[in-house]
């Protein structure tokens, strides 16, 4: 509505003119509800926020370098990382924005110790999951790991495991499902929220902060530092944001800026 | 209308619209340029008009090549390609672009097996008019085969709606992917089977016009 | 205006043609007849390629079609005309149509075309049938669609493989006796058939196949066709002409 | 035998048998003659309710068919015998195979069936073709490929739509003193036929149609098979009796 | 051969034999159950010998329901299903559940085609010889069509290949799962274009046999 009325008068239609659009990639919610929620504010400041939604994790980075879109709002540094590694591309990290809370979930358990020897785990089944979700269960010695030989952890790298926990791969879209399914599922926040769970109240480990895995807004080289990105930076690290995150993500979504 | 409809009008209208555009022009490709290469493919073939086994072989394998790749891995292969055609490879423009490259390697085989079943004495009547290949091919081949071209292409659309579901990984939306998001990833079931419901009407719908077409213009 | 050479055609080790050499002269009707499986479909086929001979040549109005190239083969192919003996229709195209294809491939003068077809149909009495499919069509009404597609285009050869053996002896007369008037306007016939009567009543020389060899080529003297009323009170005239004991 | 009352069949508006009663009595050959698209075709697919009709009842043998259940009519079509006027031989099948097929549906005794259908095979001429397929078949050889296989489970009944359209005259008086035989052993034969010669042949009584309706049905006595010898100089000789001008 | 095969060879072998597998059950149900339905489809059409509105309506919209779904929401809607049949929900032998399902709506689609193209005549033939409805499938029906169905199962198996990468999601496996779990998302290139190259060897043998087969038992 108030877009309308700018335009009206002849001052505003040039400042209509310097109007910048800047396209933000993302997955699922809660990414794409932050980067909605910061919309109006940078529509005051003359940027036209687009976000396009796209469907694994892998197109948003390929985007990006391909300067389809300006910057990208789904991953950790290390992931961005080994994308940069493997493609030759030059990605940064602008602003960590929340920790997404790994985490142990089981239906039938209420702690860790009560799952029973051989119990099936589930697990996402891309690479850098497979990495984050072995480092989680090692973190808290549930398995060991030995030394890292590739760019990720993968199940032979376990050099331990006195449970003898069996391991399930599945693809992120069954991980909630799998609830259900296996005794015990490792998975994102952002999975967990629709099934009513939190990591707060209902996740047998989680992986708090002391970690890399913050979900980082990510530019690249030659636009980190151009206006729009680093007012796009602020308004995502602004209270509202941690407001938002703090009132509807208790524990699932940890801000991660001052 | 439940709420939840009502709720999400806007987003459901558009997904309606992505669907009806990726499909839109995957029918396009297929009839443009499949059809043409299936019926490549069916002369080409030993013992007909336009014999050729080195065409037959590259065409032959041009599209196996297509049909074997995993559909998600052909999407991003195409990637360069589709940046140089739509300028972009992101969003529903550009998700026509992979989604065509199918629907052509689709009904190509379809329309090839159309066509060899129109009966040998109907392609004989034709040489022995002095029909040109072109000739052969349009006042003969398509008119005997029609019903089995009409239907092929019900088949292959129904298809091309369920590939499009694959297209949200570059941003394509559509109903499918709509459900996914929506219905699947946020638990939304009623949401989910409105979305799904949406689609087998559509199904419904262009079988229903496919099949009804194909008899009416079978006069064999 | 038709030659053969030495015309040969076997199909995977069975010798339907066996070298076979024949002329026919412009504006003859020339007939073919022998027994089943003599190999007179399979010569008439061979006359305008539509089987290519294993050796041998075929000459057709002064062109050797065995070593014509496609385009011009497909011109010569235009004027010969050619009834199949299994009618070959367009299942999907009306008895209309059918007709109407021929006068298309021959770039027959757009404005004339549809009174053409209509003339044809004239000619084999299938007028009212113009908007019926093949499918709805009896086995003599079909054959005399092919014989109006193969006329239309007023070829200068036409090969006609049994074009008359779904016919009524009526019906049979008629067509004749248009074949005999197209004749007469100088085109040449060639007419595979079984029917001796057919044969003798319209046929200036005649080949004898037999075994995929030519026997013999006899010249003899059209008998006329024998002209028959075309009512049933004719059949059952014939039919009680000798033999008869009344009615049932 | 056969008794049709008031059967009457159209197709979307056109009347193809218009209220036709005919009695067909056990053990006669009955010729039905008549223009094309008299709907003789139509009448013959009548009889075993292969169209069904508008109207009217089909009574075979004391069976009414129009009113069987589905089992019966089939189980009363296996003692029906058809020849189609196209043949309708199962392509894929060989010739072999086309006839066996009739004598597995019929449960023919199962080691006596290979030898059946070889002694059809000789009827017809065809033993050395058994392997074939039928597009590996001339005109008259499919026909006599589906007169064998009408023939080879024995029905009581045989209706035969134009079964010799595709022969020369030698093959056709052999396969008509085939029927003949056969309709010595009881079968009761109906022949559809546009030529005059055939239907005078053999038939004891003959149906005339037109326009969809029985114009009369006349008995007469067959004049018998004209025997002729199966060789090209036969046909030379029949050439050149009258009108022949001499050798080209 | 390249080290990285040789790196990767237990794993390439496994999803080898994964494929296989998922595929070959694929293959099965589209003989054992798409082929009936088809026929069923065909024979309950307007005009054919069992005619039944009926049970045609049913069978067709079941058809369309499993056609119109996308195929992720498939999979995931025949969890309880695929549970009580396999006992599980995950891994190779869960997915061939609904694999074989879209199998068997994938193939009896293109069994009613060619069966549609066998000649009126032909069935004539077996209904006058008092065949029963048994007899003129396979004796009559299966016979002529044979080449048609050939070719259709040969398009269909190199669609199952197609939908079997998408199994990953239940821990299918496979050789497409592969290629996109270690070739895509672990941006390794070479492995991707190898496992993609076995998906081509293998689709390009399939036609080939299929083509062959289909033309050796076409004798029309
Ligand atoms: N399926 C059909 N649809 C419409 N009309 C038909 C159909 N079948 C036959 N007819 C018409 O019915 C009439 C009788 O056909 P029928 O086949 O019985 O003729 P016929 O006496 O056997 O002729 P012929 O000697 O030429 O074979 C014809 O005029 C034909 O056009
Ligand atoms: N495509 C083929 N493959 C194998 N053999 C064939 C083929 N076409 C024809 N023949 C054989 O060639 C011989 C001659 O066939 P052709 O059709 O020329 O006979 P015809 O004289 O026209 O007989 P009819 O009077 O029965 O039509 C036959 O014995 C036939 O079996
Ligand atoms: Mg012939
Ligand atoms: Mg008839």
């Amino acid at each position: 509505g108030s877009k309308d009325k700018d335009a009206e008068t002849p001052a505003k239609v040039q400042k209509e003119d310097e109007k910048v659009t800047l396209k933000v990639a993302s997955l699922i919610s809660p990414m794409t509800d932050i980067v909605e929620l910061v919309k109006p504010k940078l529509a005051e400041e003359g940027i036209d926020l687009e976000m396009v939604v796209l469907g694994d994790n892998v197109q948003p980075n390929s985007a990006l370098a391909a300067k389809e879109v300006d910057a990208n709002f789904f991953q950790h540094v290390p992931y961005m990382e080994e994308f940069n590694r493997s493609n030759d591309a030059n990605l940064v990290p602008i602003t960590p924005i929340y920790f997404a809370n790994y985490g142990v979930y089981a239906k039938d358990f209420k702690t860790m110790d009560e799952l029973p020897e051989g119990a099936v785990i589930a697990m996402a089944n891309d690479v850098s999951n497979i990495d984050r979700s072995l480092a989680l269960l090692a973190q808290h010695g549930i398995i060991e790991l030995g030394e890292k030989t590739d760019t990720y952890y993968t199940k032979s790298d376990i050099i331990d495991n006195p449970k003898n926990y069996k391991f399930e791969e599945v693809d992120l879209l069954m991980l909630a499902r799998m609830y259900d399914d296996a005794d015990a599922v490792v998975m994102t926040p952002a999975y967990a929220a629709p099934l009513g769970l939190t990591p707060k109240s209902d996740a047998l480990l989680t992986e708090g902060i002391e970690n890399d895995f913050a979900i980082t807004l990510v530019a690249r080289e030659d636009n980190k530092d151009s206006e729009p990105i680093q007012k796009l930076a602020e308004a995502m690290t602004s209270p509202e944001v941690r407001q938002f995150l703090e009132e509807n993500y208790d524990e699932t979504a940890i801000p991660a800026f001052e | 209308m439940p709420e939840i409809l009502i709720q999400y009008k806007t987003e459901i209208w558009q997904s309606i619209a992505e669907t009806f555009a990726m499909v839109g022009v995957s029918i396009l490709a297929a009839i443009l340029v499949g059809l043409p290469v299936g019926t490549l493919l069916f002369l080409c073939r030993k013992g007909q008009v336009f014999e050729n086994p080195y065409i037959f072989s590259i065409v032959n394998l041009l599209v196996n090549v297509i049909r074997s790749f995993p559909f998600l891995l052909l999407v991003v292969f195409l990637i360069p390609f589709t940046r140089l055609v739509i300028g972009t490879a992101i969003g529903t423009a550009a998700a026509t672009v992979p989604l065509s490259i199918i629907a052509i390697a689709h009904y190509s085989r379809l329309v090839e097996q159309s066509l060899l079943d129109v009966p040998k004495g109907v392609m004989e009547a034709a040489v022995s008019m002095g029909a040109s290949v072109r000739e052969i091919i349009f006042k003969f081949l398509y008119v005997e085969a029609r019903s089995g071209l009409v239907l092929g292409l019900t088949t292959s659309i129904i298809s091309f709606i369920s590939y499009s579901t694959i297209m949200g990984v570059v941003g394509g939306g559509g109903i499918g992917d709509f459900a996914i998001r929506y219905g699947y990833q946020q638990f939304k079931t009623d949401l989910m089977m409105y979305m799904i419901l949406i689609m087998v009407i559509l199904v419904q719908l262009i079988q229903f016009t496919g099949t009804t077409v194909s008899r009416m213009i079978d006069k064999r | 205006m038709i030659k053969l050479h030495n015309v040969s055609k076997s199909f995977s080790q069975f010798q339907a043609v066996c070298s076979v050499s024949l002329s026919i002269h412009k504006g003859e009707i020339h007939g073919i007849i022998g027994a089943s499986g003599a190999g007179k479909s399979t010569l008439l086929r061979l006359m305008n390629l539509l089987e290519s001979p294993d050796s041998g040549k075929v000459e057709i109005n002064g062109q050797t079609l065995t070593s014509l190239p496609g385009k011009d083969l497909r011109q010569a192919r235009k004027s010969i005309g050619m009834i199949f003996q299994h009618f070959n229709l367009v299942a999907n195209k009306t008895v209309f149509e059918n007709v109407m294809v021929s006068l298309k491939l021959a770039n027959y003068p757009k404005n004339k075309r549809k009174g053409r077809v209509m003339e044809c149909l004239q000619f084999v009495g299938l007028e009212s049938f113009k908007d019926k499919y093949p499918a709805q069509l009896s086995g003599g009404q079909k054959q005399r669609v092919a014989i109006a597609r193969a006329l239309a285009n007023s070829p200068q050869v036409l090969l006609c493989d049994e074009p008359t053996s779904s016919l009524d002896p009526n019906t049979t007369a008629e067509i004749l006796s248009v074949l005999k008037d197209i004749n007469r306007l100088g085109v040449t016939i060639v007419i595979v058939s079984h029917e001796m009567d057919v044969i003798k009543s319209i046929c200036n020389r005649v080949t004898v196949m037999a075994d995929g060899e030519v026997y013999d080529t006899v010249s003899i003297e059209p008998t006329g066709i024998g002209s028959a009323k075309n009512t049933p009170a004719n059949f059952v005239e014939q039919l009680t002409k000798i033999g008869g004991t009344g009615h049932a």
